[in-house]
C-alpha cells in the first residue's frame, strides 16, 4: 500500500512541479531577499505535503519518510524551495515531547511554516549563544530558510549552560527579522533578533539537539542528493551536445572524467542519505555517525556536482539566464544551513572513536 | 563434514555468530603468530590445508552449490564471511585470482565432466588457476594482445608471452585470452581458452614487485604449447566478449574495504596516539578532515556494495558501475598511509619486516601503487563509468576498425 | 604634469614610496568611500578621471613610452605599482581589457597616425577598447568562429555576433577576428581587423551574470558593419595567429594574486575571529593545513612571475608556462572562499552588497567560476602546458584540416 | 668567476655520476638497510663537493651556497644519496658558533660524515624529549639519513626544558646505531640510542634550532625539485612511446592533464626553493617562512610526482626494476626525514599571523 501511496506522491509532485515551475519562476526569486513561492506553496499544502511523514495523532497522514525523501530528492532536482523539511521536523520534535499540540496540528495541515534556526554569527557549529531564562530568548540567530514566511521558529538555546530547543512565535513579541540578501534569496531566509521573545522549552540537553539536526540534515540530503543528480544529468547533456574542436566537449577525458568523478560523488552521496535514513527509521544507535556521513557526503557532493557543472558548462554557466547558478547557490546554501562542515566532521569523528567498525 | 546450509532458518546473526566461533577456533594453527617466518611453499601449504577445511564446512566459494564445496549460500552470506575472516590473518591469498575469476568462468563454459573433475579440488585449494589476459604490449588496453594461437588440427598452439600472470608460479590451469586472427580488427580476432599450466613449452618467471622481495606476479612464456580445441570458451573470434565477462566478475570482487591496508578504526587508534608539535593528531583539525572524508567515503562505498549485492542475490547482472569501489578505496588507502607517515614525522620511514600489511602504514603505503592500476587504472575506470554508466562518447581510438596486422 | 621617469638613478624602493604617496594622496577622492552608492556610469566617470591622472603621473600603462602617455618604465615598475594600487579600491577595471590587449596591439599593427590619435586618449581613460574574440559556438574552440567580413571595394562587411565581450557597453572601438574564408580549414580563414564601436550596424547587449545585477560582458551583433581594409591587422588569413599573440599578453596579465577575492592575510585575520566549535578557527588544523597550501603556491607562482618578468623585461618572449598563474590562482579563490564560508557556518549564507569583492568570503564565492572560465578554462590550460610545455601530442581534431564550411 | 665554477662543478658531477650511477647500482643500495654508496662518495670527496659552500676558514673553497644547490638537483634527479646537505649544515652550525674546529674541518675534507638527527619517534615535529645533562645525551633518536655511516651527528635534545643542537660523536661511548630497514635503504639510516652519550653544546634555543633545520630543509628542496623533475621528464617521455588503444598514452588528456599537472608542482617547488634560498643567502628576516614553503612545496612536488609517475607508468611502473620506485621511497623519506608536514604547516601559518604580505 505504502509504496502506491508513495509512486501517487512522486507522480503528483512530478505533475505539478513540472506544470508550475520553470526557470523565469526560479529567476524571479533569486531576485529579491527573502522571496517565497507562496502560490507553490498553496499547491503543495493541497496535496497535503506537509502532513505525509507526520502520524495520524499529530494531524498526518502518518506515512513513513520513505515516501517524503523522494519528494524531497524531486525537490532539490528543481532547486525548489518548500519548508517540508522544517516543518516535519519540528512537528515531530513538539510531537515527540508533547509540546504545542496546535502547533503540530497548524504544521501538518500547511496553515502554519517552521523554521530551523539553529545557527549563530560567530561559530560555525550549532553551540548557541542565545539565552533561555523566564519562558524568554534573548540573542541573535543566523539567517535561517524559511524564516522570512514561518510563523514558528525551533530555535536553539542556553538554559544556563545546557543547550536546548525551543518554539519560537514568530509573528510575536520580541522577534524581529531581518530580511537580508543572501546567497539563495530564493530560501525565504531571515536573522531573527530575538529580545525576550516568548518561547516554549521543546527539549533540553546537547544530545537531543543534535539528534534534531541529525534528523534534519540526514532529510536534507535528499534535496542535496537531487540536486547534484540534476547537475550530473545536465552536465551530461550538455556534453553531449556542444563541439569544440569538432568534438563534443564529452569526447575529452578532462569532461569525462569530470563527471565521472560527478557520478561517484552522487551515488557516495545518495549511499550516505540511504544509509542514515534506513538507521533513523530503524532506531539504530549508529544514527548520528550516519546523520554526519549524510551531511558531510550529500554536501560535498551537491557543492561538487554544482561547481563542476558550471566549469561544464563553460561561459554559459556563468550567466544568470542558465540553470547551473541555481544549484551553485542552493548547494553552498544547504551546505552551510545547518552549520558548517568542520562542525560536522567533528561530530563525525568524535563519534567514530567510540564506534567499532563493521 | 558439517553441513551447514541444512538449516535455512538460521538468521543472518546466527550465521556470523557461528562463522566467528569457527574462525576463532582455527587461529593457533593458521593465525599470524602461526605463519610467522614461514616460507611462500610452507604458507602455501598452510594454505591448502585452511582452504580444505573451509570448503568442508561451507565457507569456501560460498555462493557456489554445496556439490562441488561451495557453501550453497548468498552474496550477503558472502560479505558477511569475509569481513569476519579479514579481521585474522589467515592465508587466504593464494586462492584470491583462481576461485575470483578461473572458477565462476569455468562453471560457465566447461562441460560438467571438466567441472566435476577439476572444481571441487580447486575450491579445496589442491589446484589453483590463474588467468593469463595482459602482455606486455596489453595493459589497459587488452585488446592489443600479440600471443597468438593457431590452428593446429583438434587444437591450437599457442605462442608469445603474458605479463602480470599472478600466482602463475604455483597454477595448474588457467583460462586466458589469445589472438587467433591478426587479419581482422583487434576485437574480432581473439578467443578465449582454458588450459594446463604444466603442458609442455609453458615457462613462468617471477616478476619482482616494488615492495617486498617475493611476488605473486609473473610473466608466463608460451612457445608451441598444445591446447585442445575442446578447452575453448566460448566462440572462435569472441574471445574479447568472454574477457569483459570474466572482468566483470572481478570488478565486484573488491570486497575488503581497506584493501588489504589497516583499517579506518585502526588509523584512528594510531592517530590517537600520534602527535602535532605536542597535540594529539586526532585532535587535529587537518587529520579530522581527512578521517571524515574517509569515513564518508566508506559509509557511500558500503550503501552502494550492500545493494549491488542485493541487486546480484535478487539475479541481476553486476554493471559497471562496480568500478567506483576500486577506484575510491586504493586512491584512498594511499591518502590516509601517506598521511599516517606524515603524523610519524622522521619515525615514519622505518618499516618493520616483522609486522603485517595490514597493521604497518609504511608497508600500506609503499603497497597501495600497484592498487591504482592493476584490475583497471584509475584512468581506465573513470572511462568506463563515463562510457558505459553516462553514455559519454569512447575516446579516438585510431586502431579500432583496422586490421590487427596492420596497426601501426 | 610630473615627469616621473626623469630620474633613472631612483632605487625600486624610492619608487615604491613615491607610489605609495601619490596613490594614498588620491583616497578621498578616489576610493571605496567615495565611489559607493555611485551608478555604473558615475563610476566610470570618476575612472576616467582617475585614469588621466594616471598618465600624467607615468602610472598608466607603465611599460609603454611617456611621449604617448604610458609610464617609460619597466615590468618589474608596473608590478610594483600595481600591488600598491590593489591595495586600494580605486576604479580601474573598466580598463583593464582596453589597456591590456588592444592597445599593446595597436601598438604592434597600427600605422603612426592611427597610435598618435587613438593610443593617447586611450591610455588616458577618454577611450575605451574591447576584444571581439569569443562566439555562441567559439569559446575554448576560437578558431570556430563564424562570424564573417566579407569584402566590399576598399573594405570589408561584417555579419554576425560576438559573446562575452567584455566592456563593449562602453568601448569606443575594438579588435577583433572574423572568418573572411570560409572554404579553407577552419584556422586558415580569419583575418584580425580593428574597428570603431560606433559604426552604423553594431548592436550591444549586455549579458547579465551569475553573480550581481551589473555586468562587464556583452553580446554584440553585426548587421552589415563596414571595416576599411587599412584597418587590418596582419595578412588575410592570418588572424589565428595574431589572435594567439593577444592572448599570449594576456596570459602574463593576471597580476592579482587574490583574483579579486580577499588576501591571504585576510583570510588569516578572518580565521583568526572565526571558530569552530568555541576553538579559534586558525588553530584548526584543517585551516592551516588549507592555509599552508595557498601560501605554499603563492610563494611558487610569485617566484615564477617574478622570473618571468625579468626574462620578458631582458627582451624574452612569454611562453605558454604563464597559464600556471590564473591556473592555479582562480582555483584557489575559490576553495579558499569556500572554506572561509565553512567557517562562517550558517551565518555564511549572508551576502552584504555594501561590502567590495575583495573583503567578503561569500561574494568571492560567488564570482570565481567565472575566473575559471575566462581566459582560458582550466581544461583548455592544461591542454596548453600539455602541449606547449611538454610537447605531448595534440588531442584528436577531425575538424582541423576540413574546410570550415564542410564542417559538419 | 663564480659562474665558471659552478658550470665546473656540474660538468663534473654530471660526468661522474652518468659513468658510475645505474639502475642496477641503486637497485643494490635498496636490497640492504645502511645502504651507502662510499666508493662513489669517495670520488666526490676527491671532486671536493664536500667543500664547495664551506667558508675558506673552515677549510672549504668558500663558494656560494648557488654552487652547492645546482649539484644537488643533479643529485636528486639520480637519486644519489650523498651526505651533502647534513655535512655543510652540520659545518655551518659548528663554524657560526666557534664549536669544534677539528670537525668543521673534516667534514670540508670529506674526511668525516655527519648526520642530522633531529627527529625522535612520538611526535612528527621536532621538539626533542632526549635530554641533555652534564655534557651526556640520553635519549632515542628517529631513523636519521646517514647516521648508519656517520662519524657525528648533529642532535637535537632538551637543556631543561630549552632546546639546543648538541654535537656527537657516533663512534664514541654510549651510543648505538640501529640499523633499520626503512622505506629507502639507500640513505643509510640509522636510530640512534642514546645512553649518556657525551655531547658538545652548539647551539641553544628553539629559533635556533628551527633556522638549522630551514637551512636543512631548504637546501634538500633542491634535491626534492631534482627528483621531480626527473620524474615528470621520464612520465612525458614514457607517454610519448607507450600506445594504447593506437595512440600514445600521452595524446590522452587524463594523461595530459596529470603532466600538466605534474609540471606545475615542479615549477611551484622550484620557485619556493629559489626564493628561500635567496632570503638565506640575503639574510632576510622571512628566511624561516620561506624555508618552510620550500620544505612543503618541494615535498609535496616530489611527492605528488613520484607517486604519479607510477601511475603514469602503469604495471611496469610497480615492479622492481623500473626507475619510478626510487622516487616514490626518496620523496617519501625527504619529507619524512626532516619532520612531518603538519610540524611545517604549523610553523609557516603561526609564522604568517605576523607577516604582512607582499
Amino acid at each position: 500500500m505504502d509504496n502506491d501511496v508513495r509512486t501517487m506522491l512522486l507522480d503528483q509532485a512530478t505533475r505539478l512541479l513540472e506544470a508550475e515551475v520553470d526557470q523565469s519562476r526560479l529567476k524571479t526569486l533569486l531576485e529579491a531577499p527573502g522571496s517565497f513561492d507562496r502560490a507553490l506553496w498553496e499547491k503543495a499544502v493541497e496535496l497535503g505535503w506537509p502532513a505525509i511523514a507526520i502520524p495520524e495523532l499529530g494531524g498526518g497522514l502518518g506515512l513513513d519518510l520513505e515516501s517524503l525523501t523522494p519528494l524531497l530528492q524531486e525537490l532539490g532536482q528543481r532547486t525548489v524551495s518548500l519548508p517540508l523539511v522544517s516543518g516535519y521536523v519540528t512537528a515531530m520534535a513538539l510531537l515527540d515531547n508533547g509540546v504545542a499540540a496546535d502547533v503540530v496540528a497548524a504544521l501538518a495541515s500547511g496553515e502554519a511554516i517552521a523554521a530551523l534556526a539553529f545557527g549563530e554569527a560567530g561559530d560555525c557549529g550549532l553551540m548557541p549563544a542565545a539565552k533561555f531564562a523566564n519562558g524568554k530568548i534573548t540573542g541573535a540567530k543566523a539567517p535561517a530558510a524559511f524564516a522570512a514566511v514561518a510563523d514558528h521558529a525551533l530555535v536553539t538555546a542556553l538554559d544556563g549552560d545546557t543547550p536546548g530547543l525551543y518554539l519560537v512565535a514568530l509573528g510575536g513579541a520580541g522577534v524581529e527579522r531581518d530580511v537580508l540578501e543572501v546567497i539563495d534569496n530564493a530560501r525565504a531566509a531571515a536573522g531573527l533578533r530575538l529580545a525576550g521573545a516568548p518561547a516554549t522549552p521543546v527539549v533540553t540537553g546537547w544530545a537531543a539537539v543534535l539528534r534534531t539536526a541529525g534528523i534534519a540534515a540526514t532529510l536534507t540530503a535528499f534535496e542535496q542528493v537531487g540536486g547534484s543528480e540534476r547537475c550530473l544529468k545536465i552536465s551530461v547533456e550538455y556534453a553531449k551536445e556542444r563541439k569544440v574542436f569538432g568534438q563534443p566537449i564529452g569526447a575529452f577525458q578532462a569532461i569525462k572524467h569530470k563527471l565521472a568523478d560527478m557520478y561517484q560523488e552522487v551515488e557516495i552521496g545518495r549511499g550516505c542519505a540511504i544509509d542514515a535514513l534506513e538507521s533513523l527509521v530503524a532506531g539504530q544507535s549508529d544514527f548520528l555517525s550516519l546523520a554526519c556521513t549524510a551531511r558531510l557526503g550529500a554536501g560535498a557532493s551537491y557543492d561538487f556536482c554544482a561547481r563542476e557543472c558550471i566549469q561544464t558548462h563553460g561561459g554559459i554557466g556563468v550567466t544568470w539566464e542558465a540553470e547551473p547558478q541555481h544549484h551553485y547557490r542552493r548547494a553552498r546554501s544547504l551546505a552551510l544551513e545547518l552549520g558548517g562542515a568542520p562542525f560536522w566532521r567533528d561530530l563525525l569523528v568524535d563519534g567514530q572513536r567510540v564506534l567499532e567498525t563493521v | 563434514m558439517t553441513d551447514t546450509m541444512t538449516k535455512p532458518v538460521e538468521s543472518l546473526s546466527e550465521y556470523v555468530d557461528r562463522a566467528r566461533a569457527w574462525l576463532a577456533a582455527l587461529e593457533p594453527r593458521f593465525g599470524a603468530e602461526a605463519r610467522k617466518g614461514l616460507s611462500v611453499e610452507q604458507d602455501l601449504a598452510l594454505a591448502r590445508e585452511y582452504q580444505t577445511l573451509k570448503s568442508e564446512a561451507g565457507y569456501a566459494c560460498i555462493t557456489l552449490p554445496r556439490e562441488i564445496g561451495g557453501g550453497g549460500g548468498t552474496e550477503l552470506h558472502k560479505i558477511l564471511f569475509t569481513q569476519e575472516e579479514s579481521k585474522y590473518d589467515y592465508p587466504t591469498v593464494y586462492f584470491g585470482v583462481s576461485l575470483g575469476m578461473p572458477v565462476p568462468m569455468m562453471l560457465r563454459y566447461a562441460d560438467q565432466e571438466t567441472i566435476q573433475r577439476l572444481i571441487p579440488p580447486s575450491i579445496r585449494g589442491e589446484l589453483i588457476w590463474a588467468q593469463l589476459f595482459s602482455e606486455p604490449a596489453a595493459g589497459s588496453d587488452l585488446a592489443a594482445l600479440r600471443t597468438r594461437a593457431v590452428r593446429d588440427g583438434d587444437g591450437w598452439r599457442i605462442d608469445g608471452q603474458k605479463l602480470w600472470t599472478s600466482w602463475a608460479q604455483f597454477a595448474d590451469y588457467a583460462i586466458g585470452v589469445f589472438r587467433t586472427d591478426p587479419t581482422v580488427a583487434k576485437h574480432a580476432g581473439l578467443t578465449f581458452f582454458w588450459l594446463d599450466m604444466k603442458s609442455p613449452g609453458i615457462t613462468v618467471k617471477e616478476v619482482r614487485k616494488l615492495a617486498g622481495k617475493t611476488s605473486e606476479i609473473n610473466e608466463v612464456f608460451f612457445d608451441n604449447v598444445y591446447v585442445p580445441d575442446s578447452q575453448r570458451m566460448g566462440e572462435v573470434g569472441a574471445g574479447f566478449r568472454v574477457a569483459i565477462e570474466t572482468l566483470m566478475i572481478e570488478r565486484y570482487s573488491v570486497t575488503d574495504e581497506n584493501m588489504g591496508g589497516p583499517s579506518l578504526y585502526d588509523v584512528a587508534k594510531f592517530a590517537a596516539n600520534a602527535r602535532i608539535n605536542g597535540r594529539p593528531a586526532l585532535d587535529d583539525g587537518q587529520v579530522r578532515h581527512a578521517l571524515a572524508d574517509a569515513l564518508v567515503e566508506r559509509q557511500g562505498l558500503r550503501s552502494i556494495h550492500r545493494r549491488a549485492l542485493n541487486a546480484m542475490a535478487a539475479g541481476e547482472e553486476p554493471g559497471p558501475e562496480g568500478s567506483i569501489r576500486k577506484l575510491r578505496l586504493a586512491r584512498r588507502r594511499q591518502i590516509i598511509a601517506e598521511l599516517s607517515l606524515d603524523l610519524l614525522g622522521a619515525q615514519g620511514i622505518a618499516l618493520d619486516p616483522e609486522v603485517s600489511r595490514a597493521q604497518d602504514a609504511a608497508w600500506s603505503w609503499i603497497e597501495i601503487p600497484g592498487g591504482r592500476i592493476a584490475g583497471g587504472t584509475d584512468e581506465i575506470l573513470r572511462n568506463t563509468i563515463a562510457e558505459k554508466v553516462l553514455g559519454l562518447p569512447q575516446d579516438y581510438r585510431p586502431d579500432k576498425k583496422v586490421p590487427f596486422n596492420q596497426i601501426g
